[in-house]
């Protein structure tokens, strides 16, 4: 499945791949909530970790409809099913390129945003630390929902209403790792139950998109 | 035998299109299937090709065997021909895609990106995929649409040359190919809509 | 043609739902009624809250319907799944309006009823969140039923998309109550959304009573509803498919 | 008869027009939809012989 993979990134780098978007969107989330909330530092610092993830998140979720939705279009989907490649492995293979190309900057880009909203110090590596556990569950449940739509036109909104509840528990946990790690605290007991969560979903999830992609080529 | 289709019933839409479906196709062999829009010749390929589980009956064919082709050809317009050849040769566990640039004459366009070919091009390199997959048994669905007569002469030569290698085909296609082979029109099949076939609406009917 | 539709499972389930239909629907408007009325009229105000403890009469039973009516989907979707039969599917659709109706009855009565004591409409204890949460489960699974056109692969994706749900609505639970410890640790009625079962240990049995009657009256009235709305499903399902093979033939 | 609900009047009577008028809603959207289609299977059914 390298080969899924390694053209995925090819085509996500080259020219209206979309590699930019989800972090065009971060970056722009975070430099407009100083002007909707006001430039006083106290206030930014105490949501900036909230407000990072938040942004993170809806980056996610602005670039899954493109995981599925061009290769339905163009029949991959359909000669990748009679191929002799496992869909769930398909499915890992998509979450992984999302996560590459979405995922991961969002998560190096973090920082330098971190600074734009005064995030305090203690709280950076802590906030690359629970993104780089949480990104990679939201890609995969992101997979799971783009699989879910796959098939309907203009499943864009329908996708983040199906993706968004599924999407709480990692934000929960991801934010309060981040908010804690900002203020100081222990941060044990969020970050395990986070890694809890995104182990799982990560080893589960594939399999039901699979299954989800069987039931819509057929 | 290299493919053998037993009374194969599918279903469309949760309604039954075709009962009894019996054909066989010997290696080196070809058979066209002939018959009108929405006959359920599409239908018919999907479930022999896997993507769709019939309703009654069975395919027999050797396991990993049948390289399934449609209208639309998986090319990504983004990546160059050769790319484009290259990942699916890499999927169906091949690397050497010379033979299949030659056979539809691409060699010249391998470093052009898909959205730069011509209409006529783009389907010659979806063509050229089959080649790639080194599958024995091709199933096509309208293989020569948008295909001039010139490609559609070359199209058929890359058939010949398949069943001379011991590969069969199974094409649907309303054009004569000019390849020697026996033609089956499924509207022979087709089914009364309110038979009971267990196709998923008949708990309605 | 002996169409197989008077044995067909649908038809069995049309002609027990038109019998039985008229029945619960008497019980339920009976309990449901009298319940109200008996603990709107008939019992005393709490020493605390004064009469907002009346609104315990629509908001425990609308709280249990909510969860239970995802419940009753789950079960009908992993049906569906071993079963295949049309009526698992159309049930759980039938019943997600009817859920989600619930879960907006919970909030509404639930911000309610806590306004008085915390000076604000929406609070966010961890209860009334896990209900926000699972209304944002019904409104997916309703939505996705509309999208898809294909019945059949319909009743797979939303079946599948109900058995993760739960999984997530379960974790999402135990995230919001981690996130939030609560506004109210151990108030018994006080508890804003308190579920009926550790309610009843505390509740003294004068709203006991009426509180019974009430959650009879509100699982009456779905077992009335979903009675209904399945069947309406089903002459769907048959129009759709007999207008399919006028198509055909 | 009316009990007196006292200062929380607003509150419980809110709470339970509020419900009713949810619960009726629905009811009769329910029962509307019933017989819109088994009207609709109706029509069909005839024509259908």
């Amino acid at each position: 499945m390298r080969a899924l993979l390694r053209r995925d990134l090819t085509l996500a780098f080259r020219s209206g791949g979309g590699f930019g978007l989800g972090l065009a969107f971060f970056l722009i989330v975070a430099i407009l909530v100083p002007f909707a909330v006001g430039p006083e530092n106290a206030l930014l610092s105490k949501i900036a970790a909230g407000i990072l993830w938040l942004g993170a998140l809806l980056a996610c979720l602005l670039s899954l409809d493109r995981i599925f939705a061009l290769d339905w279009e163009d029949g991959t989907l359909d000669l990748l099913a009679t191929a002799p490649v496992p869909l769930e492995m398909v499915c890992a293979a998509k979450a992984l390129a999302h996560w590459l190309t979405t995922g991961l900057p969002l998560t190096l880009a973090a920082p330098v945003l971190g600074i734009l909203l005064s995030l305090p110090p203690e709280g950076y590596v802590w906030l690359i630390a629970s993104l780089l556990l949480g990104t990679p569950a939201l890609s995969v449940i992101g997979t799971f929902g783009a699989a879910l739509t796959v098939g309907i036109k203009r499943g864009g909104l329908l996708l983040s209403l199906l993706v968004l509840p599924l999407y709480v528990p990692t934000l929960i946990f991801g934010a309060e790792v981040a908010r804690r790690g900002a203020e100081g605290l222990t941060v044990t007991t969020p970050l395990a139950l986070m890694s809890g969560v995104s182990l799982a979903v990560i080893a589960v999830l594939p399999f039901v998109s699979a299954l989800v992609l069987r039931v819509n080529l057929r | 035998m290299a493919l053998a289709v037993e009374n194969l019933s599918v279903a469309r839409g949760g309604l039954p299109l075709l009962a009894g479906v019996h054909f066989r196709v010997a290696a080196g062999q070809a058979l066209i299937l002939r018959g009108p829009n929405g006959s359920g010749k599409t239908t018919l390929l999907r479930s022999i090709a896997g993507l769709q589980k019939p309703t009654s009956g069975r395919v027999e064919c050797a396991e990993d065997a049948i390289a399934y082709a449609a209208h639309s050809d998986g090319l990504k317009s983004n990546l160059t021909v050769s790319e484009n050849l290259a990942f699916w040769a890499d999927v169906f566990g091949n690397d050497d895609i010379s033979p299949a640039l030659e056979g539809f004459d691409l060699k010249s366009l391998s470093d052009r990106p898909a959205h730069a070919l011509s209409a006529g091009q783009k389907r010659r390199l979806g063509l050229a995929r089959l080649l790639v997959t080194g599958r024995p048994i091709w199933v096509l669905d309208e293989p020569t649409v948008s295909l001039d007569q010139t490609f559609v002469a070359m199209f058929a030569d890359v058939v010949k040359s398949h069943l001379a290698g011991g590969g069969s085909a199974l094409i649907a296609t309303h054009i004569d190919l000019g390849i020697e082979a026996e033609t089956l029109d499924i509207s022979v099949f087709k089914t009364d809509p309110t038979a009971d076939l267990g196709a998923f609406d008949e708990a309605f009917l | 043609m002996a169409s197989i539709w008077q044995y067909a499972n649908p038809a069995k389930f049309m002609r027990l739902s038109d019998t039985l239909l008229p029945w619960v629907s008497l019980a339920a408007a009976l309990c449901l009624v009298g319940g109200l009325i008996w603990g709107f009229f008939f019992t005393p105000d709490d020493f605390r809250q004064g009469s907002t403890v009346k609104i315990i009469y629509l908001h425990v039973p609308a709280a249990l319907m909510a969860i239970n009516i995802w419940f009753m989907m789950l079960v009908a979707s992993l049906a569906w799944f071993i079963r295949r039969q049309h009526i698992s599917a159309l049930a759980a659709k039938a019943a997600a309006p009817i859920g989600a109706v619930m879960t907006v009855i919970a909030l509404l009565t639930g911000a309610i009823w806590g306004e008085p004591m915390w000076g604000t409409w929406w609070v966010w204890d961890p209860r009334l969140t896990s209900f926000l949460i699972l209304f944002l489960f019904y409104l997916g699974y309703i939505a996705l039923w509309e999208a898809i056109e294909n019945p059949e692969t319909a009743s797979d994706l939303t079946a599948i998309l109900c058995l993760v749900g739960s999984v997530f609505a379960v974790l999402s639970r135990y995230a919001v109550n981690f996130w939030n410890q609560g506004l109210h640790q151990g108030a018994s009625v006080m508890r804003a959304g308190a579920i009926a079962g550790d309610t009843e240990e505390r509740v003294s049995n004068v709203f006991a009573a009426p509180l019974f009657m009430c959650i009879a009256g509100f699982g009456l009235l779905f077992v009335a509803l979903i009675l209904m709305r399945t069947s309406t499903e089903i002459r769907k399902r048959r129009a759709a498919a007999l207008m399919a093979r006028e198509r055909m033939s | 008869m009316m009990p007196d609900l006292g200062k929380y009047a607003g509150t419980v009577l809110s709470a339970y027009g509020a419900s009713i008028i949810l619960i009726v809603g629905l009811v009769w959207l329910s029962v509307r939809a019933a017989k819109k289609s088994k009207k609709a299977l109706d029509k069909l059914e005839q024509n259908d012989g």
